[in-house]
């Protein structure tokens, strides 16, 4: 009977998610770039690729408790490898104007040369899938010396260790692969995803990322709710037991961390595609405090609440609350207060209120289709207890 | 109880040292099938040490541990310990085996813990249901993918189960930690009993219990013995009931084993009067 | 030319930058070893340290500024950790650590807003910002009276902490917080002070390490904080001159990286640049982990078991 | 009660750094002023502004947008296809960071404007190229010199010249008149201004003889740079950086006796270099677009202007020294209003479509494109810092034969 009600509920969210995603293809042939309302697209695109970061991150921090800051490292190799692997052969030296490119491979090319448009498409998806993997390879490698570490300890050593990511990446001898410090660009993006069809174009250019985001969601939602997911739980809620009931510390930990870089690796190589650069210098620590505070702005231990966050996070920080920086803001007009900066600043205080004062973010632990449901328990019973 | 009785576990002179201190010195003990042994001792006599080198959170100074035929681990003292220690084997050779508590788990041997430690957030059958992940056949992709689905149905229909012999499953949805003292210790039994032991070590299951809570989790505890054929090993500062249910008794006293044998043996013996029943008051309230 | 005199200009900007970062070190050290907390913003208010000079000196003569600029810096470390890190003393430690985040965010962001996201150049103090010629070297004052302002500053800080009645607190609180509280010690009172020596140290070492490199940004206080904090780990965390040893090491160190490349050409052992320096704020990171994989516990920490 | 005495705790912090700040620069330019001053409604064209008011190279985009805001007082207004518009300037701050332009760049498409002046700094506009192309919005870079700004994008066009050129210029320079033969040449980490001119420098200097690093960002110590420039013996230290990181440069090789000229490109052409370089023993040459008095009457009144407008003032850095890149953003406007004229329209689409033809005779210059977008320019002046007055001293007109 329980199993039904799980199937009837997750049909619903299916068929919301296509209605969402079918809105999102709506609202991109809608909306031109010149149009006022194109914020809610760029929102819609940034904000989903951080509420995939940010997902990903509460898998690691808010589901198995262990506490990494290396997301941003991870993050900058999915871009990384997106990047390179989708750059054209035409821009390639363009691209990489003072060293000799070392990888000339692009997987769009090579499977549009031979499938046309689905090729582009499947070299696309290609390399994100390779950007995750890249991620999880080397978070693997990471893994096995710092995972050990207690709480603290591992979020400085992992923090440490996405630095030392990037400084890698910037290092000139290294240059033919990652083109040095300077930035990748002219490769797969969002502005070149569209489809011919018929002779009318239809731009893909939200969709693509909200689509990656969705699908990558869905599979952390479905990890997070089998039988790992819950080892993952029992590791935050109290090692020792988990460990005394039988459950291999080295082994989950390790697979929790390996799949949200994974995933952390997929959505640097979403956020690669939306700005259309990538660059190393990009993926600095702010980077992963700001998915972070995301993290805790939608309650640490719930994903609908990460992806709430995350889309809150953007919406305001780009788009509502730009007035706060460009001198009038809900008709008030001062601009010796509004001026640059200012919004940060109302946004980091509402974000240390949240912090201090709303410890559970906006969703605590529960997640969205919690809210509609009816609480079963029902204080009577508390009290015949 | 008959002699050939196949030996579930076996302690050979293990001593466990912190820096100076000897919180175990060469004990000795053994634990057949289907039985129920205790370990007692006054506070500070080093049962829930004895305990930990059991189920693998410390690896021994000195000694062996052999659990289900099989030796678990073994080590002779090494490095600064070798000058310390004197027993023996000092200074011979070092070796050592060091599985961790949740490979031993796997091996089936649970345990449940004296300040009990159950997972906060979650409810009690999600609690129950976690101690049967180490039974999955399922990896990470499979799991997620839902391709474990009847193993996940069959596992749920055992936790129910489970929860129905322990007479907690009209509290089965609600959060572990909202359960009453004594629901909470039989929860941690459940617990560790869904994770299908051959040996299940109780860490005082009665400590802070009043009488009647203590009454009923003696007959809790010799029911599970017969309904599961599992065999227990207890620590207990509750006379009454190591008196109770025990088949047979190891007395501690500062690391050391000072007695042995069945309860009627052990009520009568001088050492153990001497050391600790004098002190049971202290013990019970601390 | 020799070895040495090739290696000494980066060895004399090393033990400066070094002892600038011990000075912020010891305020990590010191709240680690009290509160487990690892006090990110530390580093942020060293910066606010920097910039609130440059603000105050624009009105007011130095010998008012200086002063002025410690006492608020004080302050303000003072009312970070009532605000931000006392409602959650309760709460688990990643929180609290959130919170730390936060609060650097917030700082950052007031930063940037005041500043308008500008360089600010830290105002010349005399004397300490003089040009001077040490070994035949030409280089301020400042660097070379870093390293023996911070040990004078360390040696009358163990005399607190060993022979006055708040040091014993400390010390007592950092070996076990619940029981110092029920042997009534006002932990409260023994946290506040921490973080005002914390600051303290902190805002005497903006004063020299931006006389030393004069540019103040928003995220000036970062890098820093970060590399002291591992000073701190480095030296074993809770152990003050442990910290100082740290900070000492990683500012060489780094100041050597920065240059390797030279001297290995000056010296004959390549023949090309290869960048070394790229990894200059790494090398930090990479010494970090290596102590916490090998020797978790640092070079002069002590032993912690858990209980089960 | 505890959380109203955290809250009140937490403002008093607050108005604590804000008291601080209050003495400091007052606001940064206000996110769009419009310049008409009559009543009646004109329609209105949008220019829009995207230059970095914030970060590394917040103070050369304050500059770059102060000759914008002065050619936008002296001629608020233009005639399209017949109808005067008021032109209002609308601002995005790229806050000289790679990932922030795309969407600075957004926002201003989506504010609806005609066509983009900027930036200072070619890394922001190359990041944001694909956005202004993808929305077909022409872009008319100001002071951003690396070929990749217009070479990848159709959309961009600039007025000044490009690194490849500059860097020769300068490399003639130090091997010439300077006589150098080992050159020290230092960029920012992924700075595409610095590591571009830096490059071809190099090239036209002879690889052999250059030592190349680069600082990371959010470097503060350039002290080991200077004693790694000492000790490999070099003639010259050649550092196009940001102007932030210039003035600490300056600073450190005033007391460490660097002993050798610095040479760098058109960002150095800023009276913060001026400031930093007064009063010290450091030698050093710019090459850039224009030489204070060149034309005297423009001097005047954009030096009245800046002095009259206490905000402007301080965008300058609080003195009216010119920066070229101040002359070249005041260019770059007319080249914007004679794009909008000749395109006889506000619609972007027509705007892109005329600007390959449109000339214009600024202060800096006639002013043309080629066929890629680039401005033709085959000059650059040099100039040299004079330490005792503090402004710059002409030096000479470089060409590239």
């Amino acid at each position: 009977m329980i199993e039904n009600k799980n199937r009837k509920s997750a049909w619903i969210a299916f068929v919301i998610v296509l209605l969402f995603l079918a809105l999102v293809i709506v609202l991109d042939q809608i909306i031109k770039p010149t149009d006022k309302m194109y914020m809610l697209l760029t929102v819609l695109q940034k904000g989903s690729v951080y509420a995939l970061a940010a997902v990903s991150m509460n898998l690691l921090n808010g589901y198995t408790g262990l506490f990494s800051l290396g997301h941003a490292g991870f993050m900058l190799i999915g871009a990384y490898t997106y990047a390179i692997f989708t750059i054209p052969s035409t821009a390639r030296d363009t691209v990489y104007q003072y060293y000799d490119a070392a990888i000339r491979i692009s997987f769009p090319e090579i499977f549009s040369g031979a499938l046309g448009g689905f090729g582009t498409v499947l070299g696309v998806a290609l390399a994100v899938i390779l950007a995750g993997l890249m991620a999880a390879l080397l978070a693997y490698l990471i893994g096995l010396p710092v995972l050990r570490l207690k709480s603290d300890y591992l979020a400085i050593a992992t923090l440490g260790f996405a630095e030392i990511i990037r400084a890698v990446f910037q290092w000139s001898k290294l240059g033919p692969v990652t083109n040095g410090s300077n930035l990748l660009k002219s490769f797969a993006r969002t502005s070149t995803f569209k489809l011919n069809l018929g002779g009318s174009t239809v731009s893909l250019s939200t969709f693509v990322p909200v689509l990656i985001a969705t699908i990558s969601i869905t599979v952390i939602v479905l990890i997070v709710n089998s039988t790992y997911g819950r080892a993952f739980k029992a590791i935050r809620d109290d090692e020792v037991a988990a460990e005394a009931m039988g459950i291999n510390l080295a082994k989950h930990k390790m697979i929790s961390f390996v799949t949200s870089s994974f995933f952390a690796g997929v959505a640097g190589a979403t956020m690669a595609m939306v700005l259309s650069i990538a660059q190393a210098n990009n993926f600095k620590s702010a980077m992963t405090y700001e998915i972070l505070l995301m993290v805790v702005l939608g309650g640490i231990g719930s994903i609908s609440g990460s992806v709430i966050g995350a889309m809150l996070f953007i919406s305001a920080s780009e788009w509502w609350l730009r007035g706060l920086d460009s001198g009038s803001f809900l008709g008030i007009n001062a601009p010796g207060v509004f001026r640059n900066g200012f919004r940060l600043v109302v946004f980091s205080v509402a974000i240390m209120i949240v912090v201090l004062f709303f410890r559970k973010g906006i969703m605590g632990e529960k997640e969205l289709p919690d809210l509609f449901r009816k609480r079963k328990k029902a204080p009577v019973k508390e009290a015949a207890e | 109880m008959s002699e050939e009785r196949k030996q579930v576990l076996k302690v050979e002179n293990v001593t466990m040292q912190f820096g100076g201190v000897v919180a175990v010195n060469d004990l000795n003990l053994e634990v057949n099938e289907g039985e129920i042994v205790a370990i007692i001792g006054p506070n500070g006599a080093g049962k829930t040490t004895a305990f930990n080198v059991i189920t693998g959170v410390y690896a021994p100074t000195n000694g062996r541990v052999y659990f289900d035929g099989k030796c678990i681990v073994e080590n002779f003292p090494h490095g600064k310990m070798k000058k310390l220690y004197k027993g023996e084997n000092a200074g011979a050779y070092s070796h050592a085996t060091e599985p961790t508590p949740d490979a031993l788990t796997k091996m089936g041997m649970a345990r449940t813990f004296q300040n009990i430690r159950l997972w906060k957030s979650m409810t009690v059958f999600d609690n129950v249901l976690i101690a049967k992940h180490l039974k999955r056949t399922s990896n990470l992709f499979s799991a997620a993918f839902r391709g474990n689905r009847k193993e996940e149905q069959a596992q749920r229909e055992e936790v129910l189960k489970l929860l129905e012999i322990v007479g907690l499953t009209d509290v089965k949805d609600e959060l572990a930690t909202s359960l009453p003292y004594g629901k909470q210790r039989r929860l941690e039994i459940a617990r560790a009993l869904a994770t299908q032991p051959k040996l299940l070590l109780l860490d005082e299951p009665a400590a802070g219990m009043n009488p009647q809570e203590t009454q009923e989790l003696t007959h809790f505890i010799g029911e599970i013995r017969d309904q599961f054929g599992v065999t227990i090993l207890l620590i207990e500062h509750h006379m009454d009931l190591v008196m109770d249910i025990s088949d047979r008794i190891y007395v501690l006293d500062f690391g050391k084993l000072i007695a042995q044998g069945v309860p009627a043996e052990i009520q009568s013996n001088e050492k153990v009067i001497d050391a600790y029943l004098g002190v049971v008051d202290d013990a019970e309230n601390p | 030319m020799s070895l040495v005199r090739t290696v000494l200009p980066y060895i004399i900007s090393g033990i400066s930058v070094g002892g600038q970062y011990a000075l912020i070190a010891i305020g990590y050290t010191m709240v680690y070893g009290i509160l487990r907390l690892i006090n990110f913003a530390h580093g942020d208010v060293f910066m606010v340290a920097g910039l609130m000079m440059v603000y105050l000196t624009a009105s007011l003569p130095l010998y008012i500024s200086i002063p002025l600029m410690i006492i608020l810096t004080v302050l303000i470390g003072f009312t970070i950790e009532r605000v931000a890190y006392k409602p959650l003393r309760t709460a688990p430690r990643m929180s609290v650590m959130i919170s730390a985040i936060g609060v650097s965010y917030l700082l950052q962001n007031l930063a940037l807003y005041i500043t308008g996201g500008l360089n600010k150049n830290y105002p010349a103090i005399p004397w300490i910002s003089d040009r001077i010629t040490v070994l035949g070297m030409e280089t301020t004052r400042v660097t070379v009276i870093t390293p023996f302002l911070t040990i004078l500053l360390v040696v009358a800080l163990v005399f607190l902490i060993n022979h006055t009645k708040i040091g014993m607190a400390m010390r007592a609180v950092s070996v076990d917080f619940e029981t110092s509280q029920l042997m009534g010690i006002k932990i409260n009172n023994v946290i506040s002070a921490t973080f005002i020596i914390g600051t303290f140290l902190a805002a005497v070492g903006s004063v020299l390490y931006f006389t030393n490199y004069p540019g103040v940004v928003p995220t000036s206080g970062a890098m820093p904080g970060l590399k002291a904090f591992v000073a701190a780990v480095f030296g074993g965390i809770g152990s003050i001159p442990g910290a100082v040893i740290g900070a000492f090491i990683i500012g060489i160190c780094e100041s050597i990286i920065k240059g390797l490349d030279t001297i290995l050409i000056v010296n004959g052992a390549i023949t090309e640049q290869i960048g070394l320096a790229t990894f200059s704020d790494a090398f930090t990171f990479i010494l970090l982990i290596v102590i916490l994989v090998f020797k978790p516990t640092g070079l002069f920490g002590e032993k912690t078991t858990d209980k089960v | 009660m505890k959380k109203v005495l955290a809250l009140a705790l937490a403002l008093i912090m607050v108005f604590a750094l804000c008291a601080c700040g209050s003495s400091s620069s007052s606001a940064p330019a206000a996110s769009s002023s419009t310049a008409s001053s009559s009543g009646d409604a004109n329609p209105v064209v949008k220019i829009g502004v995207f230059e970095p008011q914030s970060g590394d190279n917040g103070a050369g985009g304050k500059q770059e947008v102060l000759g914008m805001q002065y050619a936008n007082v002296l001629t608020p207004t233009v005639e399209i296809g017949g109808q005067v518009y008021d032109v209002e300037l609308v601002y995005a701050d790229n806050a000289s960071s790679n990932d922030k332009a795309p969407t600075a760049a957004q926002t201003l498409i989506s504010s609806g404007v005609s066509l983009v002046l900027g930036s200072y700094g070619s890394g922001v506009s190359i990041a944001a190229g694909d956005t202004f192309a993808s929305a077909g919005v022409p872009a008319i870079g100001v002071t951003c010199t690396n070929p990749q700004v217009t070479s990848d994008c159709d959309v961009y066009f600039r007025i000044c010249f490009l690194d490849p050129f500059q860097g020769t210029v300068l490399a003639n320079f130090a091997k010439n008149e300077l006589g150098a033969t080992k050159a020290y040449c230092l960029a920012k980490q992924g700075d595409d201004y610095s590591g571009g001119l830096c490059n071809y420098f190099i090239e036209a200097f002879g690889a052999d003889n250059c030592v190349y690093e680069q600082f990371p960002e959010g470097t503060s110590d350039y002290s080991t740079y200077i004693t790694n420039a000492q000790n490999q013996e070099c003639d010259v230290f050649f550092s196009p950086v940001s102007t932030e990181a210039a003035a600490q440069i300056i600073a450190k090789a005033d007391t460490q006796a660097l002993g050798m000229p610095i040479l760098a490109g058109d960002t150095w052409d800023s009276n913060v270099i001026l400031n930093a370089a007064k009063g010290t023993d450091v030698n050093i040459c710019v090459t850039t677009f224009y030489q204070e008095g060149a034309d005297a009457e423009f001097d005047a009144g954009i030096k009245e202007w800046i002095n009259g407008d206490a905000t402007a003032l301080a965008n300058n850095g609080g003195n009216d020294e010119l920066a070229a890149v101040t002359v070249m953003g005041f260019d770059a406007y007319y080249v914007a209003l004679e794009a909008l004229k000749a395109a006889g329209s506000t619609d972007p689409a027509d705007v892109l479509a005329v600007l390959p033809s449109v000339t214009y005779n600024g202060v800096t210059g006639a002013i043309a494109f080629d066929d890629i977008g680039d401005a033709l320019r085959d000059s650059a002046f040099v100039k040299e810092c004079n330490t005792e007055t503090g402004v710059w001293d002409f030096v000479t007109v470089a060409t590239v034969g």
